[in-house]
């Protein structure tokens, strides 16, 4: 045994190291491909946008290429969209939150019933739908932060709970378009229309646009979107880290409440009236964890990318559109979106593959 | 004790349904009932109003309010509440079949299809020959009501139906396409650009419900076609009749689902007093609460009642 | 010599989990300025201690009391406010972040001017590079992509992160759960210097290590734990390493202590 | 620096040595029932379950506790029951399933359309479709174990898929109860009722108890179960220590499929007819994750017991039982139902905290 | 001496992860019987050497031979079915199960008689005897509830698990990534008992290991990693530590070889 020898002492005098290098293993196109998706997972799903938005393209020729098509898939992706990004926020941090949709249609039934039943003004009524939206938030995020509840639970009584205040509030009354225009317009504001370059679009899709980039910057170049991330992944971790993962989960939780009740808003818009019966509050959670999933960012939490849920509401959206247009009927749409959902992931994964 | 009866809708998310409930609740009180609502979770759940009809017996209710969602496969549940010697009324939608019910308090929803079917064909005239015709249904799964309604309208605009139990087996060249609401102004709006991308020229619109037909109309007026598209619709609550009158719908066949409940609780107190079963509409298997076309534009041949009207009798 | 008042000081500390016991009626203290040592076998609960200290767990009894004055953390951030910066021998690293986002976490630096004011833009670069700088310190050169996630970082790089992460950032305690244990023969010795550098900032450390030469190399005291609790406290200078072993394996007691088990 | 002392000559020879022994630190039955809970954590959703019994058996008297009421929670909750176990098997392998309720419409569909449409058999159309169950299982285990997509996805699109075929190939058409009971009984076996000590059982009751209780004691008792929760717990040290991660998650999903093939036999039992249309299909998913968690197994697999999801079940099943026979109008049972859902999991963490 | 054939060999291995080389076309070759020791810098490379060998991960390019026949390891395993059984860094525990468990993962032993063969049954009490057995082998005494899951362990206590693990179970080459790094004084010692158990029951062992002493102690040769490659393979017996750490940290460049940067 040779215990005695003095090894350390070769490696006490500090020498000038440069870091370790390789030559680049791969050059050119392909290369600075690789690298990009590397970088930027969300081009993943973009590129299966652009094949899908290709394929029905050729499929169906220039209907589906005319700026009408391309601008309703925006319209219709709209409220969709919006609570994608609001779910991507809690996916991100292991969570999941089942009641996005029924918050944004009650948000929209206080903002409308608020200005109809009490004469409230629109521009104060919308507002007070926000805070209300941004307060259940708050329920929420109190109940997985603080009683360290299963957000799938907390969201599930949330959603119920919510959908049912929304029927029993509104007393199952809906507010017809007619009246809302010429009572109170500024609740359909976000439904304006503007044409860009022939492409016809209204300020809920600037809204769900501003939303997704807003968010995309928070969540890359602040501390808060660090924490977020941070959290997700392992919220141990991040404590023993010196992240606060209660302030953390409840300005998460409490911003998606406010994004929710901005989606009611951007549903007023779009539908004109207002009805607690809306879909988005039954299905609506659903639609945008799918849109969330397909765009790649883990059920597990704290991996993808915000950008990547917004391209996945729109393969959703672009899948729906072209299936009806080319004319399949609504149980074979049906059937088609489930495979072609299918068929969207295994090519995500497909890409991640080959390019690794 | 005090006697009870049950009342289990469809849902209790749709209008309809909850004017039906407010109907039988106020009947209720005045006769000194005590009512227990139940409903299913979505459209076609049979499974929550089997539970519901389980709950009936296991409360010792007198007699049981059932607007089935699923009309053959409810009825061994129905039996054994029977057995249990209750009176089961069957509300806007008969049993399959039919006598599987002590009674039917119901409108005819083929019926109410059929009269906006014929008053579309009559107000069109010769160009219903070259009709563009949408169709909003109700859901994939088709729930009958949603069949019932749709294939009524084919037969009253002259469309060969096919298979009746179905929606979607046609081949009529009209037909620009079925697509799925929901019943509701959200589901209305998208399928209606679904099918409008589909084919722009759409100038019939067949709807199952008035909120998407509201919802229809919300995609027109954005693409600046709500002027040459005539919508007909079903049920005739009081915003769908307030829409006939602004012009967002043509017509629209108006049932009375305050009328159907309020007999149907007169019915069950008066079993519980000295067992008396209600009694058919004569010629009908069935208690026909009617069903009228409510426009201010009729068509010869159609019997309609004027939207004034329509207001006086719509629900709420 | 009358000691000091101890820095950082725990009496009777206990902590069950379930049926399991790890800390068993345990003392501590640290002395400003010092290298306070842990050693002990495998499971002993030393670990379990730094835990408590650094607000990690909550004891079940026993109180804690820094600069003579009893305080409780309830969270590593109350510990971290007080000053006390920690390795854990779990590390405390987000997998999928940077090495800079993990270098940074909690305490990440923004854009100068409006950018940062305004927008709470992070400033990357000065991340990154301050990263890279402290990593070659440690002599952890083969790090060959400074964005990659730490999850695909070696078992030593990881480490390194850690402990560059702690020693950059310690203000007024800073505690080492076992720093070297993954690291080659040139990064342990940096360590080491590390801790002296630190050590001659003033900021007295805690530094729980297997390894006996290491630890008799830069500790000021060794406090030997056993089943729990603390055994004894021995100065390096008047005990072999043998000694040390002996005590903390149960193979010889100390004097004036008697065999617990 | 001392580094030539041999120190590590201390430890060469081996003493003997006790394992470390300290004093256990609470006797009695509170330390018995603390011990209970740290071995078998399907005691808490019991505990909540017992508690929801007493607090209905309170406010509705004797009604609520006649064996015909109590029995008649059970044959409620047959179906969610049964789709829960399969549901918690995946979940403990860190997935999820979102086909379950629909995968056993189908099944349902196909052995009475096979039986009524080509004249087979029914003893051979039973087993037709508890097949074609585990084949759309197979599917699913493929591509979420060997193209490694997510199981939400996988099981998204496999719902729309599988409700579709349901819709188109039975044309939505329902066979009758009667048909059924006099042209093929056998389909309706698991309906049988008979009676148990006043109690009024039915077969469909008693193979949902063989279900959980075979699956409980496979999953504690058997190399596979620690494999399914191995696979769970982390998938990449599972295999690194010699897990075949591809065949525990094709049998893992195989039997789901199958499982839910019999919740599908189940069905034709408790509602004698067979309808495409049942809402099991739809919202069949939702329940069974309901249950799951409430029955305390983590979303993120590996942990979590069986039994807890059969208890969730129940809880849910009274709940939802107590809450109608109370009267409440069905808007305000669901908001109840949401409450009460969220208040049995805070008593389930309180009870984990308070006994650490 | 004429070399005889090796039993695992390696050429040309090459593993990239999209920017990083971790291994840069290098050698490998394991003789029969012996002990070879893997030394490197932190992120030179071993771990992933020997994930290529054990079939844990997929090399971009080169070839592994099995007693000079070319094989491929699609998973770990084709490799464990050949007969390589290995501690990973990071140690491939189940953390919620227990340490029986985790022990038996993958070759759990059934109850004798129906119970086993009809309803598969397994048998708790032997796995949970037979861990306890090993533990105690290796000096772990502190372990107090035999069903303690995995995660709940000590750093060391649960390292100790996994080398037990392999030890027990190893059958024709035992692979051991730094399998004493988190474990103290008596309880490394025991490990290297262990190994030389293992080898004298003509079993080859692959060790990467920090610890000089430890490797200076037990390695028949020594593979010298450096920056993806093997740089050398040295005899302890007739170099020194010295010599070792200054090859792998590059202070010095052994003879007939070209420093590589
Ligand atoms: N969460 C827990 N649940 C149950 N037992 C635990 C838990 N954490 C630690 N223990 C037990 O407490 C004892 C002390 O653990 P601790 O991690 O403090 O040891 P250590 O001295 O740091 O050991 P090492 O040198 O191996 O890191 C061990 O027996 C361990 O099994
Ligand atoms: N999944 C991965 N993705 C990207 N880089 C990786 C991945 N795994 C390893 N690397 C890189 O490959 C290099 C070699 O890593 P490896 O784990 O083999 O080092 P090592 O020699 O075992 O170091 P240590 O002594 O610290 O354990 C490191 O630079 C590491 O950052
Ligand atoms: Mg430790
Ligand atoms: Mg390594």
């Amino acid at each position: 045994m040779a215990s005695a020898d003095p090894f350390e002492d070769v490696v006490k005098s500090r020498r000038e190291e440069g870091f370790a290098e390789f030559e680049p293993t791969r050059k050119g196109l392909w290369g600075r491909f690789h690298e990009a998706l590397h970088t930027t997972p969300a081009l993943v799903p973009l590129i299966v946008l652009l094949a899908a938005l290709v394929v029905f393209g050729v499929l169906l020729g220039g209907k589906f290429f005319s700026p009408f098509a391309l601008t309703l898939i925006l319209q219709q992706v709209q409220i969709v969209g919006v609570l994608a990004a609001a779910q991507a926020l809690i996916i991100l941090t292991a969570g999941i939150d089942l009641s996005v949709g029924a918050v944004a249609v009650l948000c929209s039934v206080l903002m409308g019933q608020i200005t109809f039943r009490y004469g409230v003004p629109a521009v104060a009524a919308v507002p007070i739908g926000l805070a209300a939206g941004t307060a259940i938030g708050a329920v929420n995020g109190w109940l997985v932060s603080r009683i360290k509840l299963p957000p799938f639970i907390v969201t599930l009584g949330m959603w119920q709970i919510v959908l049912a205040v929304n029927y029993l509030y509104s007393r199952n009354e809906t507010i017809r378009a007619r009246d809302i225009e010429t009572q109170a317009p500024f609740l359909q504001v976000l439904g304006t229309k503007f044409t860009l370059g022939g492409a016809v679009l209204t300020l809920g899709v600037v809204l769900m646009l501003a939303v997704v980039l807003g968010l995309a910057y928070a969540l890359r170049s602040t501390a808060w979107g660090r924490h977020v991330y941070a959290v997700g992944d392992d919220p141990e971790a991040a404590q023993l880290a010196g992240v606060d993962r209660h302030k953390t989960l409840m300005s998460v939780y409490m911003l998606v409440g406010f994004i929710c009740g901005l989606a009611g808003w951007v549903m007023i818009g779009r539908y004109g009236s207002v009805s607690p019966s809306a879909t988005t509050g039954v299905i609506g959670n659903i639609q945008a964890i799918t849109a969330v999933v397909i765009g790649g960012i883990s059920l597990f939490g704290g991996r993808g990318s915000i950008l990547g849920a917004f391209f996945g509401a729109l393969i959703v959206g672009v899948f729906e559109l072209g299936l009806r247009m080319s004319g399949a009927d609504p149980q074979w749409t049906y059937l088609l979106i489930g495979v072609l959902i299918i068929a969207a992931v295994t090519i995500d994964q497909w890409i991640r593959k080959v390019t690794q | 004790a005090e006697t009870s009866a049950c009342l289990i809708t469809k849902t209790d998310t749709n209008p309809f349904f909850v004017k039906m409930r407010e109907g039988a609740e106020a009947k209720a009180r005045e006769l000194g009932l005590t009512l227990n609502s139940y409903a299913g979770k979505v459209d076609g759940d049979n499974e929550t109003q089997v539970a519901a009809v389980e709950t009936c017996i296991a409360n010792g209710a007198k007699g049981i309010l059932i607007t089935p969602s699923s009309t053959s496969a409810i009825v061994p549940s129905i039996e054994a509440a029977r057995a249990a010697g209750m009176l089961v009324i069957a509300l806007d939608t008969p049993l399959d079949p039919i006598d599987a019910a002590d009674m039917t308090f119901a409108t005819d929803n083929y019926h109410a299809g059929v009269l906006i079917g014929e008053w579309a064909k009559g107000k069109l005239g010769d160009k219903a020959k070259e009709a563009k015709i949408a169709f909003l249904d109700l859901d994939v799964s088709q729930p009958t009501v949603g069949v019932l309604r749709d294939q009524g309208f084919m037969e009253g605009f002259g469309i060969d139906i096919g298979d009746p139990n179905q929606w979607g087996d046609e081949s009529d060249p009209r037909i620009v396409g079925h697509d799925v609401t929901q019943g509701n102004e959200e589901g209305g709006r998208k399928a209606m650009e679904n099918l409008l991308a589909k084919d722009p020229m759409i100038n019939v619109v067949y709807t199952i419900n008035e909120p998407a037909a509201a919802g229809a109309y919300e995609a027109l007026k954005s693409m600046g076609r709500e002027k040459d598209v005539l919508i007909v619709s079903v049920d005739g609550g009081c915003p769908g009749v307030q829409n006939v009158a602004d012009g967002v719908i043509g017509a629209t066949s108006q049932q009375y689902p305050l009328l159907m409940a309020s007999k149907g609780i007169e019915a069950i107190a008066a079993y519980a007093k000295d067992g008396t079963k209600p009694a058919a509409t004569e010629g009908k298997a069935f208690f026909d609460t009617g069903v009228s076309l409510v426009t201010d534009q009729p068509v010869e041949g159609v019997s309609s009642i004027s939207v004034a009207r329509g207001q006086e009798m719509c629900w709420g | 010599m009358t000691a000091p008042t101890p820095l950082l000081e725990a009496k009777g500390l206990v902590k069950r989990y379930g049926r399991v016991t790890a800390l068993d009626h345990c003392d501590f203290d640290l002395l400003p300025g010092e290298i306070l040592a842990v050693i002990g076998d495998n499971g002993a609960g030393k670990s379990t201690l730094i835990k408590a200290l650094s607000g990690a767990i909550r004891p079940n009894a026993g109180e804690i009391l820094l600069n003579g004055s009893p305080v409780q953390f309830d969270s590593p951030n109350d510990a971290r406010a007080a000053g006390i910066e920690t390795v854990y021998q779990t590390l405390a690293m987000s997998p999928a972040l940077s090495i800079a986002d993990n270098m940074f976490m909690g305490r990440e630096l923004r854009m100068p001017g409006l950018m940062g004011k305004l927008f709470r833009k992070l400033d990357r670069k000065r991340m990154e590079d301050f990263s890279r700088q402290k990593l070659a310190e440690l002599g952890l050169m083969t790090i060959q992509n400074i964005h990659q996630p730490v999850e695909t970082l070696s078992g030593g790089q990881r480490q390194g992160v850690a402990v560059a992460r702690a020693a950059a950032f310690g203000s007024s305690v800073v505690i080492l759960d076992e720093p070297t244990a993954a690291l080659g023969v040139k990064e342990s010795r940096r360590v080491l210097d590390l801790i002296q550098e630190v050590r001659a900032r003033g900021i007295p450390i805690i530094l729980i290590s297997h390894n006996m030469p290491h630890v008799f190399e830069v500790a000021d005291r060794v406090h030997v734990h056993r089943l729990g609790r603390r055994l004894c406290v021995i100065d390096p200078k008047q005990h072999s390493m043998s000694d040390a072993v002996a005590y903390m394996t149960g193979a010889a007691v100390p004097e004036g202590v008697a065999e617990p088990v």
